[in-house]
């Protein structure tokens, strides 16, 4: 008997929920209703349900049994090194995790009365502030739930306020190397995009720029630093060619966490960016979310924030609505008040000696890490980096194997892989972010497996294609999901 | 800084195989003036017991249960999160991973992500869940949104004035701007349903769709299946819209009743009220319509042995992909909210839930009638509700303000969103309040 | 290159603390004095230490990491079965986790004066009640911080009692399948241990009680169920005879999971028990601790139990040190009260109709499984079992492997082992309790495993005996541990 | 019930396999008496939300911090547990195993622990330490019964008045009954230190151990080499006790000053107050008395590949192995307060240990000067302490309630423990206390 793959946590296997259970378990209990509630009724027969199909039913500890098991599945940055460029993996403060639990912030109704939740609106308001002065923009809104929701509400406000100068103007500039959720932001609010070519540095050209910015031109979109991680030394010409021409410039501030203390936006001629909380200011990714994208603004662009306001008059604070040119509501209620607790958590512990810090030691990293790479791996381009850096596929290709296989294996040695092919104007992209939370022997450990695997493609390039080994389960048939989708669980029909 | 590991050594020894001389070096291509200009004006950092305090102190400077009982709702209930909830989503491996992009050490988020999909879908009564969107009021505006694409040549969309108005003004937002899609309002009848005269009379020149509150935000229950069936024979797509999702703990599913696109807000399972967030948009549609779904999926797949594994798939409808001819601009969703929704669902399971939602049907009547009797208040609008319901009542907003001195959050005032309510107050009632809780309301309630 | 061994939890090894961090590296960090306490002064340089020899340097997330990565090497009662004998690893709810870090409990220092300690002091006197009452013992203290530790005071108040009577007598009796505890606590209070011989139903013999006990038998010390899982069935007739004597019966309560809402031992001639409420009542094991284990009297010994005692009177609830007959204090304080906490909170969530619940499916569990495992194990004695059932090595011996080599296989399976070569008058004993909080799928695959396991035995005798092979490390060398002891890190010599 | 998985049809199913008609069955040969007296009088079990409730309205009437300021400390100490000890030692990997029996699905406890013993020693300034004990007090009871094994034919232990009263009577318990072993307590001098004098005559005939506090009750560092000294030249053991551990990290190691076995309460080092338990027994001794010492250890051994792993050694002197002969009686012990020890001294490390301790010792110098200056009070002994001191002040105890009412812990009255100093109180000051605080407390104890 051989023991094919290991244990990955302490179960063999643990099936979905819905394989497990037995009809009547229970694992929550509620207590008896008294009889005058019981006697007072319930929703009518015609209007209920049948049955709530599918539904596991299962007693407390099997649940938590389960998604236990299911967790040890995971890498994650708080287990592993997690150098997922562009997604600023640095560590959460279990601080973090603890206040934002305190009943003040977790009961709290968000209809409650502002006089009795001056607390959270203090909370808010002060965050806020520090988001202002960080960025150099004047005025905040909370409210964005994620980055893409804080571009939706970036690039409607600058077209409400072009709306209030006649009209909206047609097209939105994009840099190729950008993010997927910047056309699509743009689009989303009616904008075609146009597409800006990066010059062989990697960087926006502003000719370029100027050849394509006109009157329709309703904003371009700049990541700066960009998703090769560079700084846009063009940055104030380009915008001041965009400026020229009556439109404004929206700075995605995904990549705030190379800026910290080292550049303003609101310095380079940023009208208008989003933070990406979690990212720069540390609340967890979750799996996927959630997140906290409040949007940003310089004064001319402030009376379209989103609707409510935080105003702090004599009473205290108060939510405002009254704001004529607003593009109105982007969410219900305020935003994600949990995560904004947590960003605020971690800029008080930082404080401005802190932030500074945090990201020249970010920016150390990246550069650190790029050195010992470079023998390795072909650099996408040679300017200098910031908070990541990107390569590209070329030597990989040369020994037959792809970037994919690289990230596969490097798995194997405990790594979370690079964001890959990304962006897409690098072949093969391997881009790599390690932040300021990681210790040098972490990225020595890791420059340290990218050789090993490279020397492992010379001599045994199959073992890395194959890759991954050392998981839970080997690589999934991508393909197949796509084609013949399994979306839900389903019943095996009886046999 | 216990955030940030680097000694001095380090940094020198950094620096060095890096061939710079100091930390400034490394930002020395950026521009002088840049680099000058940027000082923080932010007090300087704190040990974390001095960061600790400051948050207590805050969140002290709020009025939450015991000391205010909550009986307001709108979008938001008061529900017991069982404690187990909270374990699961703090531990470390699900709250700091990212999005699952590299499935083999990323299952634990996959399964339990495609564990959720098939209970939300199930709960909707659709065939396919996506893994989330950011809450009930976005939701509702993706759903407009999906259902323009699948009818391109309309150019209206109906929204129901009993909708929460919060949801209505996102719809609004998100629409504005967008050639070719006007929103309109479904009034509401007497009874607080939709009118359904009015709406036949809408239904021409057919929209795309038309979204309908199931309960609407008076806590009513729409007659969804007429609803869906007009829509049908009109040719657009009918999209329910659940403010309050354990109401389908108990009602007819939307997807049963003939709804194709179903958002939901998911807060009350296992989300805290956190002050309005983070929640959770749910979303579910036919399966004929997956490739027009908005947002992340999760399918099923298998490994090269062959053992069953789950992938992010159908990503060619994704912003990553398709940029600006993606079905939306989400990326970052609302993933470890989904899980809590999954170990909640998980804990209530069939019969569980199904139980929870009559325990708050029965208690929200039992809170009707005290404050019918205690507080002279009247049932607003004739018609089925689940947990919440309007009532009438002189001086409501008076009432309500002197109720909150008394230490009880009676609902929300409706004259806020509708002056036409203005002696109106929504009130819910959950598994969370006790008879003696409810009597509390009626006696601060009470002229 | 092969990959030996699977990473077990995302690191692929994890090296000791000491071996990690670089000097300078913090992960607590604490705000600026004060002037004015700055220039108070500190203690006086000639009575301060060098050095921290050893100690590490970390950053929080260094430290953070570290550890949770060492807890996905261990398997546990949450995430794996765990059906170790005569321990009792039942489910430990998350509640009571929660709610014994309540600020008015974790932040309760032990001198508050009582008038500001009401309600911790009233959840005691309401635990010792519950205990008292599923017990039919007369009176309770918490105090002990576990079984032995109750076990001690339980004797000693024996001892005390019997020397308010003359003279303290010379011995106790314990039956040989006693856990060791029993033999070394008696000895712990000064007295000669007896031991009693077990009959051929695996029970104390009472013709042997009958034989032994006489004017110098202090005690017996009894577990009911014993350590077989056996209920004594003469307990009632071993109780007369020794308090014919003048002696006492203990009952060591570490079974008591067995008996809620079934038996009482106040019923059968108890006079002295204690509990064992990370076993009975779901406080978490913890790797090895902290446990609690009160102890419960009959009348006529509640004079002796340790001060301070709780007493209810007019102006609430008091702590008392006036009992001139105590045998003391046996800690400082009030017992492991964040332990208590739980307990209380599982008794209040189980209730009396669930505890006896509990019991019952403990025993069908026991019972259920016992039945799976018959065919393919040898039971130690074929007596009908309560909440546990022991086999005998007799059906392994055959096969060529021993108890160990079986348990060490299960843990291949996900399952953790049996307890082990205890109790001491069973060949090879494998001791298997699966508690009330196990499913019957559980049960299932647990007794296919152990079928399996024999079968492969028969096979392949190697590969059981070199169990195991799915974890992080394979069996490691006890006896080298204990020939040159390496009890903490060092430095290694510089090469 | 929601921790009990079976149904009855579980039930059904599991009696019919063991061949049993009823529930009642499994339990027939239980005697009739005993089964049918067995009833419960014990409310019905409540939901998860009540139970909650209920533990929450316990908590709520007691009076903590910042509402009830704590200058206690006496043995235990309030001090800050960074949030990451408690997040480590809720991991239900490490929180529900148990005693790593099994070291190949154990290496997670085994590692923290052989990781603790190292701390542990190293702090102690001895060789070895076990892997805890139940707290300060019982492994100052082990120690003098360890001492005892080293020495068997003393017949007597000399134990400090000054040591925290409640481990003095914990001592006299355990010893209590136990041929041989007189308990004779040394006298502490006009300077709140132990009497040389004294203890020198006490020193013939010599001793099995005598036991001194470092710091001791008073929080008065000992001169523990002298003392060292004068026992080994009258060949007996020298032992120290710490109730604040945390003093070690700033005062010379007792193994360093010549002590052969030192007992700690570790509380402080990351376990919350939690009126007084679970805390952490730590305890060390020198390598030549390994096999003498209670409590369990765990080793470091190679697997059959070579690979580093760790297991539990030396359990021969243990009860499981050697029963009545055993060491000690210990089984379970405090485990999870060991590694969150661990886990609290790793985030702390080398220099941040003894900055806390440096910050605690000026903080209670700062302390004591606002007691002088707004209180009147003077300090008790003339002798070094670290963070914690004795001062006299008229009317201690009055003074010391009407603080309690004015939201102030004012340290413990000496009074009730040494008669003698009716007029004295105990304060600590540690990290957790700001300048504001120790104001408050000087204001409080005025006059
Ligand atoms: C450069 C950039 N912009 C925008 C986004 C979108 O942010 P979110 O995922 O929070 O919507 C991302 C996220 O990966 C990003 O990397
Ligand atoms: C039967 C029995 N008695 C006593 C004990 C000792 O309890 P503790 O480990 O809490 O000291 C045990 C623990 O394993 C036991 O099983």
């Amino acid at each position: 008997m051989t023991d094919p793959r290991p244990p990955r946590g302490p179960g063999l296997d643990e099936p979905v929920l819905f394989e497990r259970g037995s009809p009547g378990r229970r694992g929550y209990t509620l207590p008896p209703l008294a009889e005058s509630e019981r006697s007072a009724g319930s929703v009518a027969p015609e209007l209920c349900r049948d049955d709530l199909e599918d539904f596991p039913e299962l007693s407390e500890m099997e649940v938590l049994r389960h998604f236990l098991r299911l967790s040890q599945w995971n890498y994650s940055a708080a287990t592993n090194f997690y150098p997922l460029g562009s997604c600023t993996m640095k560590y959460n403060p279990v601080l973090n995790e603890k206040v934002a639990r305190l009943a003040g912030f977790a009961d709290l109704h968000p209809l409650t009365p502002p006089g009795a939740a001056q607390g959270a609106l203090e909370l808010m308001a002060e965050l806020e502030g520090l988001l202002a002065e960080v960025s150099g923009m004047d005025a905040v809104s909370l409210q964005p739930a994620a980055g893409a929701h804080g571009e939706l509400a970036g690039i409607k406000i600058v077209r409400a306020h072009h709306v209030s100068q006649g009209r909206p103007r047609r097209n939105v500039l994009i840099p190729q190397s950008a993010h997927g959720t910047n056309p699509a932001s743009s689009a989303l609010c009616g904008y075609q995009v146009v597409p800006v070519a990066s010059n062989d540095e990697g960087m926006i050209d502003p000719a370029a720029v100027a050849r394509l910015a006109d009157g329709e031109t309703a904003a371009i979109m700049v990541t700066n630093p960009n998703t090769l991680g560079l700084f846009e030394r063009d940055i104030a010409r380009v915008a001041a060619t965009v400026h020229e021409k009556g439109g404004f410039v929206y700075l995605d501030g995904a990549n705030m966490n190379a800026l910290l203390g080292v550049a303003k936006p609101g310095h380079m001629g940023a009208d208008v960016l989003q933070f990406n909380l979690h990212k720069t200011f540390s609340t967890p990714h979750g799996g996927g979310g959630p997140g906290a994208g409040p949007v940003a603004v310089k004064q001319v662009l402030a009376p379209y924030l989103p609707v409510p306001r935080i105003v702090h008059g004599d009473g205290g604070f108060t939510l405002s609505e009254d704001a004529p040119k607003s593009i109105g509501r982007i969410r219900a209620f305020y935003g994600n008040f949990g995560m904004l607790v947590r960003a605020y958590a971690y800029m008080i512990s930082l404080g401005g000696d802190g932030m500074k810090r945090a990201t020249r030691m970010a920016i150390l990293n990246a550069n650190y890490l790029r050195k010992q790479l470079e023998g390795v791996l072909e650099l996408a381009y040679d300017s200098p980096c910031l908070h990541e850096c990107v390569f590209s596929d070329s030597t990989l290709e040369r020994l037959g194997i792809e970037t994919l296989d690289l990230a596969k294996r490097l798995l194997d040695h405990g790594f979370y892989a690079p964001t890959i092919y990304f962006p897409l104007i690098v072949s093969g992209a391997i881009m790599i972010e390690p932040t300021e939370s990681e210790t040098r022997e972490t990225l020595d450990e890791f420059a340290a497996a990218v050789h090993a695997i490279v020397a492992e493609a010379r001599e045994d390039p199959g073992r890395v294609k194959s890759a991954p080994h050392r998981t839970r389960v080997s690589r999934l048939d991508e393909v197949r999901a796509a084609r013949r989708p399994r979306l839900r669980w389903r019943r095996a029909a009886p046999s | 800084m216990r955030y940030i590991p680097h000694t001095e050594a380090d940094v020198a020894a950094m620096l060095s195989a890096i061939g710079l001389r100091s930390l400034d070096d490394l930002v020395a291509h950026i521009p002088q003036d840049l680099l000058r200009q940027a000082t923080l004006d932010v007090p300087d950092g704190l040990g974390e017991a001095d960061a600790a305090r400051r948050l207590v102190e805050l969140a002290g400077a709020n009025r939450v249960s015991p000391e205010l009982l909550c009986f307001a709702g709108a979008g938001a209930y008061p529900h017991f999160v069982p404690s187990v909830v909270d374990h699961v989503i703090q531990r470390s491996e699900f709250a700091t991973a990212y999005t699952p992009y590299q499935p083999e050490v990323s299952q634990g988020t996959l399964q339990a992500t495609f564990e959720f999909q098939t209970l939300v879908a199930s709960l909707l009564g659709l065939e396919v869940a996506n893994a989330s969107l950011y809450d009930g009021s976005t939701a509702t505006a993706e759903a407009v949104l999906m259902a323009k694409r699948l009818m391109p040549k309309a150019e209206r969309v109906l929204v129901a004035a009993s909708l929460p108005p919060q949801y209505r003004q996102v719809v609004r937002t998100y629409l504005e701007g967008l050639a070719g899609l006007e929103c309109d309002e479904i009034p509401f009848a007497a009874d607080g349903r939709v009118d359904r005269a009015a709406l036949e009379r809408m239904l021409e020149p057919a929209p795309a769709g038309v979204v309908v509150g199931y309960p609407n935000f008076f806590g009513i229950v729409e007659d969804l299946g007429a609803i869906a069936e007009m829509t049908h024979a009109a040719g657009a797509i009918p999209i329910s819209v659940t403010a309050e999702a354990l109401a389908l703990g108990i009602l007819r599913s939307p997807g049963g009743l003939g709804i194709d696109v179903a958002a939901a807000e998911g807060q009350s399972f296992g989300m805290p009220l956190s002050f309005g967030g983070p929640y959770l948009g749910l979303f579910a549609t036919r399966e004929r319509f997956v490739r027009s779904m908005p947002g992340r999926l999760v399918g099923e797949t298998v490994d090269e042995q062959g053992r069953r594994g789950y992938v992010l798939t159908l990503a060619t409808r994704e912003q990553h992909i398709r940029r600006e001819r993606a079905t939306s601009n989400i990326c970052t969703n609302q993933g470890l909210c989904a899980l809590a929704a999954t170990v909640f669902l998980a804990l209530a399971g069939r019969r569980g839930l199904r139980e929870l939602a009559d325990h708050n049907a029965r208690k929200a009547r039992y809170a009707l009638s005290r404050l019918r009797e205690q507080a002279g208040a009247e049932l607003l609008f004739p018609a089925p509700f689940f947990n919440e319901f309007a009532v009438r009542l002189p001086q409501a907003r008076r009432r309500h303000e002197r109720a909150l001195e008394r230490g009880v959050l009676a609902g929300v005032t409706l004259g806020d969103s509708f002056p036409e309510l203005e002696d109106a107050l929504l009130v819910c009632a959950t598994e969370v309040h006790s008879v003696a809780d409810m009597d509390r309301l009626a006696e601060a309630l009470a002229a």
